[in-house]
């Protein structure tokens, strides 16, 4: 049977999973879910529109993650998508740094797509676009310091997961007067982002960006779902401080099953 | 005493030139920048046979013979450069990507989601400051509510803005606090160049 | 048919492995476990083959600039001696040998350690150009900073314990629960996004799309 | 120069200036140290009495989760805490499940510490070290079942031959775990220990971690799950004066002063700028 004190857990994770099917499937009758604006994601289209215009490159970095990292990564996999899209059918030049070997074939291919679909096929150069900069952070940001400085690079989107180099990176980008879109659910490193980036999105604000971008309204019904599960949790809080506040433990018992 | 232990120099000369590039950037940062890459796949190269050796083939040869089918998935993954059967490794990536968002979505409702919550309501000895950081947490919470217009709209968006000031102060204390963690690490560096190299400083 | 096997039965594995993996974790038994741990390690095995797949694009790559004497393709000749030296000495002798390792440690350690060092440059720079009172924003950010920054100076707090002691409650009294809130929000997305993967919606990671996909 | 001007230069200090401040103050300082005062907080005593406090041969377990990026914080407290441990009659176990863990185990316990010359230890009686393992979390929740998963130390030698190994088979036979890490999850961090290890069979716990971690790390030291909680920076310092060590961590004690003062003087410079341009607070 279910493990020890992992009782709790499973139910949140089946019941989310749960009610996202059926938020989604409200969504396909003709519900509509609506998203607030994430100023981060609305810039970056401007960014690469002056990007464009001062013919400098822009950066789309999807972090140091692997497929393995789950979530985040393929959150800044959509990202990369997004831009490349953008940076496609503008023609401006756009740089993709890779740190994992198991997302370079991916970034090939979203990239190459992306040229693909807005006919732009031509101007897609991997040499030039697609840089592996080995698996290991500190080659990577070493390799992305070079490309900030030697491209002059005009516009830096880094969402994705970010460790210690977070600082490194926003600092040099900062210098060559790059605008910047950090996007990153490491607590220990949001702090650097936020003090030197444009704009950030913080955590989870960072996981929707896929949805958020995509316009789809499933996708958007399972941000949705985290929705529901937050206003349940501010009420497990409230409730749970004033039972503990009468002296009660109960709720953190329920917790703990 | 001045070091005699060529592979201290080595080290010193890569040290040297990795700092040269706060000041600008320069010929012997990308020599070094460049060798940095090369030797960090090289060695992702070599820990990769080390794993496919310990995980793979030492397991088939004890008699797993399950762990063909990995070997199989990976061998997918070198069909990417294909023109036309690149399809096939999406077999290899679909069984990284499966693993990848299994091992986050089972552990992130005990870790992230019941134990912070318990966290949260945790009153501890002091009842009063219990209250004002669940108070913290709940605000956080709200400020991250994406499909809920009403929460952000006045005059119940104090939450929300509420949160987002706390967050500030977190990340500004969260940022002071790290810049002693980082000059830590400067300053071993600087030691290995004046103690390890040049031999400048005393016990 | 073509769509079945290119995209589908992809997304099927994708899913199979997903739950697998879940139930396992829940509901521990003895097969479970073994698969559990035959997956995770087959994550490793698939990882081994990217690496060499990358490697393999890499060498292609710079043979290519360096024949065609692209810009910087002295650079090229450099990268392809380093990472097959590695790999000559690695492979062959193990990562454990002597000879290994001195390269390890002359090479990759102190370019690590240095890189990592380097952050001091930055955020001194940081905060010389973010800490303003600029904005009530701003300002925010700034006071805790600096309270922060003046408690850690071993200079001051030997003398002096306030701003540790201010410093410290802050860290524990707001930060900690402000990240409590963020990680319940990113325990939130991480569901929401992996089962967005599962389901087969975020499909960035399947690369080339084709007519009818 | 006119004000303006003045105020205009202060607010673009050049970069390359205020790093070269930075590094001229600090290698200033590290050769000519002013050796300020330092006080040995309660925490970091509470780390040296946890293994003053161990009776004779009491197994200690050290886990090194730290590579060459940790080594300039967590390398001086784990060779003050490793000098204290071998200066004890304990049995010292050392494991690591980070790939760089037996370098630093290298250049630290067999270059630096030299037990064998400097304390009259053997190893394999006294102390020995698994070297690599690969597996993270798992086979850190495995060694609390059953140490002899590992089949042998980091020589090859089989465990069993290990006269430090004698009755040592699983948590029961471990006084205390002490884990020096910078990781926040999923290799070996003091989170997964507390899970591991402390949590379901209360084996005792210290943590040293990167200043930074100690907010992460700091509720379970509330709770009790973890005894002794202490940050890399500034603890080696007075960690080394307990064990009478001087070492890297007195050295850099006055260099991190000289480094603070700098980012408060640039701060404080900035701010008089903005002002001095007649700048205001915004709403």
């Amino acid at each position: 049977m279910i493990a020890e004190g992992m009782i709790s857990s499973f139910v949140i994770l089946i019941l989310f999973f749960i009610l996202l099917l059926v938020l989604i499937q409200q969504s396909k009758k003709g519900r509509k879910f609506e998203m607030k604006h994430l100023p981060g994601l609305d810039a970056i289209e401007e960014a690469v529109g002056r990007a464009t215009e001062m013919g400098r490159p822009i950066v789309a970095n999807p972090g140091l993650g692997s497929l393995r990292t789950g979530p985040v990564t393929i959150a800044g996999l959509s990202v990369v998508t997004y831009v490349s899209r953008i940076a496609a059918r503008n023609g401006t030049k756009l740089i993709v740094p890779v740190a994992d070997p198991e997302i370079l074939p991916v970034v090939d291919e979203i990239v190459r797509t992306s040229y693909n679909l807005e006919g732009m096929s031509e101007d897609f150069d991997p040499d030039y676009q697609i840089r592996w900069l080995g698996n290991n952070q500190w080659s990577w940001t070493a390799g992305l310091q070079g490309i900030a400085e030697r491209e002059q690079v005009a516009a830096n989107i880094m969402i994705g997961s970010f460790a210690a180099e977070a600082m490194i990176l926003a600092e040099t980008f900062a210098r060559v007067g790059a605008f910047q879109v950090g996007g990153l659910t490491n607590t220990y490193q949001i702090p650097f982002f936020v003090a030197a980036c444009d704009y950030t999105l913080i955590g989870d604000e960072m996981l929707a960006a896929g949805a958020y971008l995509s316009n789809d309204p499933e996708q958007i019904a399972t941000i949705a779902t985290e929705d529901v599960f937050k206003i349940v949790f501010v009420g497990v809080i409230v409730v749970g401080v004033l039972l503990g506040l009468v002296g009660s433990d109960l709720m953190i018992k329920l917790l703990e099953m | 005493m001045i070091s005699t232990d060529p592979s201290i120099w080595i080290a010193a000369f890569f040290t040297v030139t990795i700092m040269s590039y706060a000041f600008r950037d320069n010929p012997l940062f990308k020599f070094a920048e460049r060798t940095f890459i090369a030797a960090v796949i090289g060695h992702a190269v070599v820990m990769g046979i080390d794993s496919l050796r310990q995980f793979g083939f030492n397991k088939i040869q004890a008699g797993n013979i399950f762990y063909v089918i990995p070997i199989l998935l990976g061998i997918t993954i070198l069909a990417r450069y294909h023109s036309e059967y690149y399809w096939i490794s999406r077999y290899g990536m679909a069984a990284l990507v499966g693993i990848g968002v299994g091992l986050q979505i089972r552990t992130v409702p005990e870790a992230n989601i019941v134990s912070q919550l318990t966290k949260a309501i945790t009153l501890g000895d002091n009842p009063l400051l219990g209250v004002f950081t669940a108070l913290t947490t709940f605000t956080v919470i709200m400020h991250f509510t994406f499909t809920t217009k009403k929460i952000h709209e006045k005059p119940q968006n104090v939450l929300p803005v509420v949160g987002r000031y706390l967050m500030l102060i977190a990340f500004g204390a969260a940022f002071g606090n790290t810049v002693m963690t980082r000059m830590n690490l400067l300053i071993g560096r600087l030691i290995f160049l004046l103690r390890d190299l040049l031999g400048l400083m005393g016990a | 048919m073509s769509v079945m096997i290119k995209k589908q039965i992809p997304l099927v594995i994708a899913f199979i492995v997903g739950v697998i993996l879940v139930f396992e974790w829940f509901i521990p038994t003895n097969l479970g476990d073994a698969v559990g741990t035959g997956l995770r390690e087959s994550g490793i095995i698939i990882n081994s083959f990217a690496i060499m797949a990358g490697v393999i694009g890499l060498y292609l790559n710079e043979i290519r600039k360096v024949s065609l004497r692209r810009d910087d393709w002295q650079y090229s000749v450099w990268m392809l001696l380093v990472v097959s030296l590695f790999i000559l000495i690695g492979v062959p002798f193990g990562y454990e040998s002597t000879n290994y390792q001195w390269m390890y440690n002359s090479i990759l350690m102190p370019l690590g350690a240095t890189m990592y060092g380097s952050i001091s440059f930055y955020i001194a720079a940081a905060s010389y150009r973010v800490l303003k009172f600029r904005s009530v924003q701003s300002i925010v950010l700034l006071i805790p900073a600096m309270i922060l920054i003046l408690g850690n100076t071993p200079m001051i707090t030997s003398v002096w314990s306030g701003f540790t002691d201010t410093g410290g409650w802050i860290m524990t009294n707001i930060t900690q629960p402000v990240y409590t809130g963020i990680m319940i929000g990113v325990a939130l997305g991480t569901l929401a996004t992996g089962l967005r993967t599962l389901l087969g919606m975020e499909t960035g990671w399947l690369g080339r799309r084709e007519e009818g996909e | 120069m006119s004000e303006e001007g003045f105020f205009n230069q202060l607010e673009r200090i050049p970069r390359e200036l205020i790093y070269a401040v930075l590094l001229i103050g600090l290698c200033y300082v590290l050769v000519y140290p002013v050796g300020l005062p330092i006080k040995v907080s309660g925490e970091t005593k509470e780390l040296y009495d946890s293994i003053e406090e161990l009776p004779d041969d009491s197994v200690v377990l050290v886990d090194i989760a730290f590579g060459a990026g940790g080594m300039p914080e967590l390398g001086p407290a784990f060779t003050a805490v490793m000098h204290h441990l071998y200066q004890r009659d304990l049995r010292v176990i050392v494991m690591t499940l980070y790939t760089e863990g037996p370098q630093m185990y290298d250049i630290l316990v067999v270059n630096k510490i030299e037990p064998e010359s400097s304390y009259d230890k053997t190893y394999g009686v006294d102390w020995c070290f698994f070297g690599y393992n690969a597996g993270g979390v798992t086979t850190m929740a495995e060694l609390a079942r059953n140490m002899r998963i590992l089949e042998t130390d980091y020589r090859d030698t089989p465990l069993d031959q290990l006269q430090v190994m004698e009755g040592v088979e699983d948590y029961t036979d471990v006084d205390l775990v002490i884990t020096f890490s910078t990781s926040s999850g999923g290799i070996s961090s003091p989170a997964d220990w507390v899970q591991q290890w402390a949590t379901p069979y209360e084996v005792p716990m210290a943590c040293v971690v990167l200043k930074m971690m100690i907010p992460t790390v700091s509720p379970y030291y509330g709770t009790g799950q973890v005894d002794a909680l202490i940050p890399g920076a500034g603890a080696s310092a007075e960690y080394e004066l307990l064990v009478n060590r001087p070492d890297e961590g007195l050295a850099s004690t006055d260099a991190l002063s000289v480094a603070h003062l700098i980012v408060i003087i640039l701060v404080i410079l900035g701010n008089i700028a903005y002002f001095g341009k007649g700048g205001g607070i915004a709403t």
